[in-house]
């Protein structure tokens, strides 16, 4: 691999989609969760709980350390405000960290992933190499999340292997 | 061609679908159908019409855009429109 | 005019060919015509050439707003084909089939129909019997098609990529009848036959409106090099349609879209046929020239730009190397878009309207290049006796209404999906 | 050697060893292919398209029309590559390309012989008898003469790479405007990109002898690439060409990464697709010398000035020993004096002009003879060797001179600058095009802009700069341009010299002469558009580049038009000629797209199973055993022991959507005909979509798990579809509705578990479950806890046994089915794969993607009671026009072969038995087919007109794309079980 460049996939980790009922807003998923849900494409974490927005009213819930009920427990809260889908498993999620990591996601992205048009904070969701992905990035090494379907895993794997290979170039 | 999605920012044409005009209102009774179902407009200059934002926040836009240059002048949530 | 030969030609060598005339005569518009056809591109030429020579009718005007063949007819991948499946369709493009392979003798010019084959490639069992089902169709019309193993593939296009696809080869649907023609040529070809025939080609003449006769009817055409007066008024404006039928008042089911083509500088010969890689949204064939001429899906949006953007671009060299991966190094040269009227259920529309005097030949999708010859003859036909042509009976404007739709790939009103 | 002693920018310490036609040579590093080529005295390059005329090197650039080559060998040879833009490296292979047997002897020369019939547009006029002829023989000797390289036919072995870029400013080529440019704004602090097709920036500076701020231009060329280089907001791509604009300010651009290495390192892509977002452009591409159209003017030997210009101060070669310049231009004087700097003798300076240049003296006392008012008006010699001089006076003299220097005016390259529509106007100052208007955000300067001399193009350059500077609230300091030598570059177009003693070439590699223009002219081709595509001028691999405006000035002349009223061509991407795989990048061959696989992918591949590409799954088709001769005999004990004792399938590619919200009913009434919010919770339906066509869109099951929490199910191939379609209804038709919508296909693994003893290995595996007829019955649903985490459990057939769908989630596929077959050990459990599911679901005649086509009615379908009437729902009123609900519609039959060894087919028509094979005798076609071991024979579905109504009808399958006609009885649709009494049992 490339100087400059971790990747590893998340292991554990509780995923859900979070719509907005009808007549609700952003400031009673905040409240009922205890963190801000943005109404932009950006993240927002406490209390073990990361609130992605992925779209207007939508979020991807995260947690690290997901409980069995996890999902469960997070529509209860919700209930009234907003929908709830478990997607814990539908998802894998690789983190791409170090110098070079942003030289190798922008080989497969078409957004701009250069400060000041994304940073610590940002979020987009877009497609990599045909395969649709959620980019988030969490600090400033720059380490980023990129969560995409499981089903894809494989072929995410190969274009990483094979865009991270010719990275020096 | 870039499509301003208004959440996600500008976007690479390829992650959206298009549909087309986006003035055709679904009917409420038994008539006006074949006009809703076949008869859009194919204007040669500024048309509305909706894309969908698949591969971004899967929401429907509705989109300006002039059908001879290809320039975009804005976009809204499509529902925000209906409303 | 001079007739065409090899006879004619090394007789004109000897004196520097400074006695060839003009191929077609540039004619100026005159106040009356019997029919006006809007749109100097294949369609019109050839509706006029076949007005003339099957029905007599020479009192015609083709109107086309810059030079002839400038529209789709120029713009196109060159291919002839009659391999459809459904009904309405199959013995229509077989018509034209049957005229192309009579053209050059009939035009007495060469528009180097080359049946050198079309092959569809399929990818698994559902398509095969999809393919088989077109394939008996046309033999059930009398078109020629062969369903080949992917052995038969191979021995046709050994240089195809049969190891390493993502979606592997299992066989194709094969019109050894299919094949290309010069586009430009034909566009000529009508234009000098018609033209000798007595009919106006008038270039440099767009239609700005509409002549209304007491009763509503058409009764001629506005032009930017004055008014015409006719009898009858027929359109034949690909990538247009909507905008010249406006004019008449007249909303059509059809979405003008943008498809773009591609040539690669030329090579010595490689290619044998058409090949349609459909599961990679490519086509590939090669000029006599020598350049790979191919293509892949429309753009997908309106347009009436007649150019395209990069993804598809992509798309369309994916599809390729997918399938073709020596022509990794092969250079593409020059690439274009043409507009396509596409209809919501992907056929076209040879009809006459609800209004009295004007007639409609529209909607060719990205097809409209291979049903040249039919589609002025039949075009043709409706104008001269008012009657649908046996073979374009189905092509009628109301069978969105009505529901009798032909819709081959069976994608519904949603014209870019065709 | 025509190499100078000293001089250029090539490394002189750094010699390379190449092949031409396997004759080995040697150049310097910094040489082109072109420039190493002349230094070694070789003049014949190359055969021409249409007369394969001998051509050489013509200049020195990307517009070179001549001078093609196919560089390396094997898989990576490359055909049609320009001489003029190949690094040299070492080990260099490279061959002359349309010749036959040898570049030197082509037999096809032979075509000059019959260029009298030759002429443009001769094929339109002859090889139509016999008919036949065209494509057995005529057709191939063209094809066989046409072309220039050949491909390799072996796949491409390099790599192809991608990158975007989103900058402020980005500009097309590195010449002196880009280059002052790129300084300003890039010391202003602007978001940068410059890009030259070029190895090194600088442009013409390291080509003419100019001086900039004091110094040589070459080392301010230097000097400023190395300050650009240092700018953290500045990118610098050498060896990269901008080839288009397309909307929404997009650039495509290729960088060549490793062509001119010997050998890429491992993993190196050997080109790379740029694309660029800026919001501003600055088109700095230069302007390209014209030839001058006269007789000969195609010989190797005869080089537009500026080339020879390049090949003397850049490279230090000389073209020749003697030269003759023809200049329109006083550009083609600094080329005289370049080569009398040089030591060359230059035998005589030929102008058009009458008017003496300030350099005439100069060149004199040099020893050249002047000659003003006059014109070459032919070159002789098989490679050159003299000239024949016509003077102001009308008499001729011949020179003898083996270089021939012509210098026609400069050409502004705006190709790029009309991709997108804008067209060029003529200028009369500078005698050719410029971009009036240039897209959104694009601005030319320099040459480009029609700034020819040096100061010119530094001062548009910086003020262009200035003004994108300014633009983005910031400021550029300095904003003048730097000092100069300066150069005028005014010209006296003389667009043709009449001869009639040899062909003058206006389209060199595609052999269009003056001639053939005004042949074109003649014969009506008269829009420049009829003249291209008629005469070919402008399409070959040059794309004009230095023929177009000559061709154009000629048919103006021919027709009696300004060049201005005959106008010019919109230039269309790419630029330059780009290779397929650059576009294609890592999406080829197996990689062309992305591969989905289930949860139990890889436990499916150590049971055997062979795979079957589903839109992008694979999906386990088969599973076979040691010792199984055919796919059929597995597919047939897939199904046996399925129906006898149980299977397992995967089914988790099936799309799935969670619906949630108040309206989840209401919205579903309305997608779907037949109705949802009457099912009770914990139960599942299955569900009919229609288009808003009336067309049957899809179908699937759909679970009511609680009050306003259903869960839809669709076909694997329309799932994206259908997702949109929701989002479209609850988003776009009824915003006022309360309903979430959300895909969760990958979220859950979901097995079928189908046979007589599915319920007791399913109790055995989850005994907290009461799986029983009474507790669980046909479409009941439960959610329960697998493993702790959420579980879902269906009792729903698609095979028409017992079966149920188990769901977990998708992390945890692979554990159930593993635990599911520790289970199942006791029973014989076999996994089954698509091929089985699909033949126990033509046994129960439930349609699927072959029957749900797009082309059918649920009528068709024979599912025309589910419409309901109590409702609106999308496609209803549409489904009742007159030709989609006609009598003679096909609708949906069984169909059984009369001899039961036959072997059926879909795709096959029906026909009556005695019907002539006409279409017209049409009556319907097979849809799918299966060989069913349970009935013991080759049943299918089929779409019959009228069809529902004539079971027991005999009629025939009619299949001559394979073979011959089966005679079939029409049946039922449901071959096995059609009481239903296994589903329920």
């Amino acid at each position: 691999m490339a100087k400059g460049l971790e990747i590893s996939e998340c292991q554990r980790f509780g995923l859900a989609t979070v719509m907005l009922r009808k007549n609700a807003n952003h400031a009673a998923v905040g409240a009922a969760l205890q963190v801000a849900a943005p109404a932009d494409p950006t993240w927002v974490a406490s209390n073990e709980l990361t609130m992605i927005g992925t779209g207007p009213g939508m979020w991807l819930a995260l947690t690290e350390t997901p409980s069995q009920h996890w999902s469960a427990t997070l529509a209860e809260r919700l209930a009234g405000v907003a929908s709830v889908s478990d997607q814990s498993g539908g998802y894998v999620i690789f983190r791409i960290a170090g110098s070079s990591a942003r030289t190798l996601l922008q080989r497969g992205a078409f957004i701009d992933l250069t400060p000041p048009a994304f940073g610590a904070g940002s979020v987009a969701t877009t497609v990599i190499a045909h395969i649709g992905v959620i980019i988030w990035q969490i600090d400033d090494v720059p380490t980023f999340h990129v969560a995409l379907f499981r089903s894809f895993a494989g072929s995410f794997r190969e274009w990483l292997d094979t865009a991270s290979v010719n990275l020096t170039f | 061609m870039r499509i301003p999605c208004p959440y996600c920012g500008e976007r690479d044409v390829q992650e959206f679908v298009y549909r087309g005009d986006a003035s055709p209102v679904r009917p409420l009774g038994e008539d006006g159908f074949y006009e809703y179902v076949y008869l859009r407009r194919n204007s040669a200059g500024v048309m509305r019409e909706h894309w969908y934002h698949a591969q971004g926040c899967r929401n429907w836009i509705e989109v300006q855009r002039n059908t001879q240059t290809h320039e975009i002048l804005g976009s809204v949530f499509a529902r925000r429109v209906a409303l | 005019m001079a007739h065409f030969s090899l006879l004619a030609l090394a007789k004109n060598a000897l004196s520097g060919h400074r006695d060839w005339g003009p191929t077609w005569r540039n004619a100026a518009p005159r106040k009356a015509y019997d029919i006006i056809i809007i749109g100097g591109g294949g369609h019109g030429l050839a509706t006029a050439y076949y007005l003339a020579k099957v029905h007599g009718i020479t009192n015609v005007a083709v109107v086309e707003k810059g030079w002839i063949g400038g529209g789709n007819a120029g713009r196109n991948t060159t291919i002839i084909r009659s391999n459809y499946g459904l009904e309405g369709n199959t013995s229509f493009y077989e018509w034209s089939m049957k005229l192309w392979e009579g053209l050059e003798q009939d035009l007495n010019y060469n528009t180097m129909v080359s049946q050198r084959g079309v092959l569809n490639l399929y990818h698994s069992d559902a398509q095969r019997d999809a393919f088989a089902r077109r394939g008996n169709a046309m033999r059930l019309s009398g078109v020629d098609a062969e369903l080949l193993d992917v052995a038969g593939v191979r021995e046709l296009a050994p240089f195809l990529n049969f190891d390493h696809a993502r979606f592997p080869v299992m066989g194709g649907l094969l019109q050894a009848r299919g094949g290309t023609a010069r586009h430009d040529a034909v566009v000529w070809g009508y234009a000098r036959g018609a033209s000798d025939r007595g009919v106006d080609v008038i270039q440099n003449c767009e239609v700005t409106g509409m002549l209304r006769g007491p009763d509503g009817s058409i009764s001629g055409v506005e032009t930017t090099r004055g008014t015409i007066q006719a009898k009858k008024v027929g359109m034949s404006v690909a990538g247009s349609s909507s905008r010249v039928a406006e004019m008449a008042g007249l909303q059509l089911p059809i979405e003008s879209h943008v498809l773009q083509a591609f040539v690669t500088e030329a090579l010595k010969p490689l290619i044998p046929g058409v090949i349609t890689f459909g599961a990679g949204h490519f086509y590939i064939s090669q000029s006599d020239k020598g350049g790979l001429v191919f293509g892949g899906d429309i753009d997908g949006y309106n347009s009436y730009a007649s150019r395209g953007n990069l993804p598809v671009v992509e798309d369309v060299c994916e599809g390729g190397m997918a399938i073709m991966p020596l022509i990794g190094r092969v250079r593409l040269l020059r690439s274009w878009g043409g507009i396509c009227d596409m209809t919501m259920d992907g056929s076209p529309i040879i009809d006459r309207t609800p209004i009295s005097g004007f007639y409609l030949n529209a909607g060719w999708c990205y097809g409209g290049f291979k049903a040249t010859p039919a589609a002025g003859w039949c075009f043709a036909h409706l104008l001269a006796t008012d009657r649908p042509h046996e073979t374009a009976k189905a092509y009628r404007l109301d069978r969105f209404a009505t529901g009798h739709l032909i819709d081959e790939k069976g994608q519904g009103a949603q014209p870019n999906l065709h | 050697m025509s190499r100078l002693p000293t001089g250029g920018l090539i490394d002189r310490a750094k010699p390379l060893n190449f092949t031409f036609d396997g004759n080995v040579y040697r150049g310097f590093d910094g040489d082109t292919l072109a420039s190493a080529l002349i230094a070694n005295d070789v003049k014949l390059i190359g055969r021409s398209f249409k007369y394969h005329r001998p051509r050489g090197v013509m200049t020195a650039g990307s517009e070179e029309p001549n001078a093609l080559v196919t560089l390396g060998v094997g898989a990576r040879a490359e055909p049609n590559t320009r001489a003029t833009t190949v690094s040299l490296f070492e080990g260099l292979e490279a061959v002359s390309q349309n010749r036959w047997p040898s570049l030197a002897l082509d037999v096809l020369a032979i075509n000059q012989l019959a260029s009298p019939i030759f002429v443009a547009g001769f094929y339109y006029k002859t090889f139509m008898w016999p008919a036949k002829f065209w494509e057995k023989l005529y057709e191939p000797l063209i094809r066989r003469a046409a072309g220039l390289g050949r491909a390799s036919m072996l796949p491409d072995p390099d790599h192809y790479d991608r990158n975007h870029a989103f900058c402020e400013l980005l500009i097309i080529g590195g010449g002196p405007a880009g280059l002052i440019a790129a300084l300003l704004a890039g010391r202003a602090g602007l978001r940068v990109i410059i890009a030259d097709e070029d190895r090194l920036l600088g442009g013409r500076l390291l080509s003419e002898r100019h001086e900039i701020d004091g110094r040589p231009a070459a080392e301010w060329a230097r000097m400023a690439a190395a300050e650009l280089a240092s700018m953290p907001n500045v990118t610098v791509l050498t060896r990269t060409t901008v080839f288009g604009v397309y909307d929404g300010r997009e650039y495509g651009a290729v960088e060549r990464v490793a062509d001119h290495l010997p050998r890429a390192t491992a993993g190196q892509p050997r080109q790379r697709l740029w694309k660029i977002v800026a919001k501003r452009a600055l088109l700095a591409s230069g302007a390209i010398e014209r030839p001058l159209v006269f007789g000969g003017n195609d010989r190797p030997g005869v080089m537009t000035a500026s080339a020879v210009s390049t090949y003397l101060n850049r490279f230090g070669v000389v073209a020749g020993r003697r030269a003759a310049v023809f200049t329109t231009s006083d550009s083609g004087w600094a080329t005289a004096e370049d080569l009398i700097a040089a030591g060359v003798e230059v035998a005589a300076v030929v102008d058009s002009r009458t008017s003496r240049h300030a350099a005439a003296g100069r060149v004199q006392v040099a020893g050249a003879e002047v000659f003003l008012g006059a014109a070459i008006d032919d070159v002789r010699g098989r490679t050159a060797r003299s000239v024949d001089v016509r003077m102001a006076n009308g008499q001729s003299r011949r020179i003898a001179a083996d270089l021939v220097a012509m210098a026609g005016g400069w050409n502004p390259s705006i190709g790029i600058g009309s991709n997108l529509g804008s067209r060029p106007v003529w200028s009369d100052t500078i005698h050719s095009f410029v971009l009036d208007s240039a897209p959104a955000g694009m601005t030319a300067i320099g040459a480009a802009a029609g700034r020819l001399s040096l100061s010119e193009a530094l001062s548009s350059g910086a003020t262009a700069a200035a003004n994108v500077v300014a633009d983005f609230g910031r400021s550029a300091s300095p904003t003048a341009a730097p000092q100069c030598s300066d150069d005028p570059a005014a010209v006296t177009p003389l667009w043709h010299v009449a001869t009639r003693k040899t062909k003058a070439f206006v389209d060199f590699q595609h052999d269009v002469t003056d001639d053939d223009i005004t042949l074109a002219a003649r014969e009506g081709f008269v829009s420049i558009e009829h003249l291209k595509r008629y005469t070919t001028l402008g399409m070959a691999t040059d794309q004009g580049k230095t023929s177009q405006l000559n061709g154009h000035a000629l048919l103006a002349e021919a027709t009696g038009k300004t060049i201005a009223e005959a106008g010019t061509i919109l230039s269309r991407p790419p630029y330059l000629p780009v290779a397929i795989g650059v576009f294609a990048g890592h999406h080829r061959e197996a990689h062309f797209r992305p591969v989905r696989r289930t949860a139990s992918h890889d436990w499916a591949v150590t049971q055997g199973a062979s795979f079957v590409d589903a839109g992008q799954w694979k999906r386990a088709q088969w599973f076979a055993r040691p010792g199984e001769q055919s796919w059929l005999e597995t597919v047939n004990r897939e199904v046996t022991t399925t129906r006898n004792g149980v299977g397992i399938c995967d089914v988790s590619t099936l799309g799935k959507i969670d619906v949630h919200g108040a309206d989840a009913a209401v919205l579903l009434d309305r997608l779907y005909v037949n109705m949802f919010s009457t099912l009770p919770i914990g139960k599942a339906r299955y569900g009919l979509m229609l288009r808003e066509d009336g067309l049957v869109m899809d179908d699937g099951t759909t679970t009511r798990f609680e009050e306003h929490r259903f869960f839809v199910t669709t076909t694997t191939a329309n799932a994206g579809k259908i997702m949109q379609h929701i989002d479209y209804a609850r988003q776009v038709l009824w915003p006022d509705l309360d309903v979430q919508a959300t895909s969760v296909t990958e979220q859950w693994a979901t097995y079928a578990v189908a046979g007589p003893l599915s319920r007791t290995l399913l109790q055995k595996m989850l005994p907290d479950l009461d799986l029983s007829n009474e507790g669980f019955p046909f479409m009941a649903v439960a959610e329960f806890r697998w493993n702790g985490m959420p579980a879902r459990i269906f009792r729903l057939s698609f095979s028409g046994e017992l079966a149920f769908e188990v769901s977990v989630p998708a992390n945890l596929g692979d554990a159930f089915i593993r635990a599911a077959f520790d289970v199942g050990h006791d029973f014989d459990l076999v996994p089954y794969g698509t091929e089985a599911l699909g033949v126990m679901r033509i046994e129960k005649g439930h349609p699927a993607g072959n029957e749900l086509n797009g082309q059918t009615t649920a009528g068709d379908l024979g599912m025309a009671r589910m419409l309901s009437k109590k409702k609106d729902f999308i496609g209803r009123v549409m489904a009742q026009r007159a030709g989609l609900v006609a009598a003679d519609r096909p609708s949906l039959i069984g169909i059984k072969p009369i001899d039961r060894d036959a072997r059926l087919r879909a795709g096959g028509h029906l026909l009556a038995c005695d019907a002539a094979s006409v279409a017209a005798n049409d009556e319907g076609y097979v849809t799918s087919v299966a060989f069913s071991p349970t009935l013991g024979h080759s049943i299918g579905l089929a779409l019959l007109k009228r069809g529902a109504a004539r079971h027991g009808e005999r009629i025939r399958v009619h299949d001559p794309v394979r073979g011959a006609d089966i005679d079939i009885e029409v049946c039922d649709p449901v071959f096995v079980d059609p009481e239903g009494v296994r589903v329920r049992g």
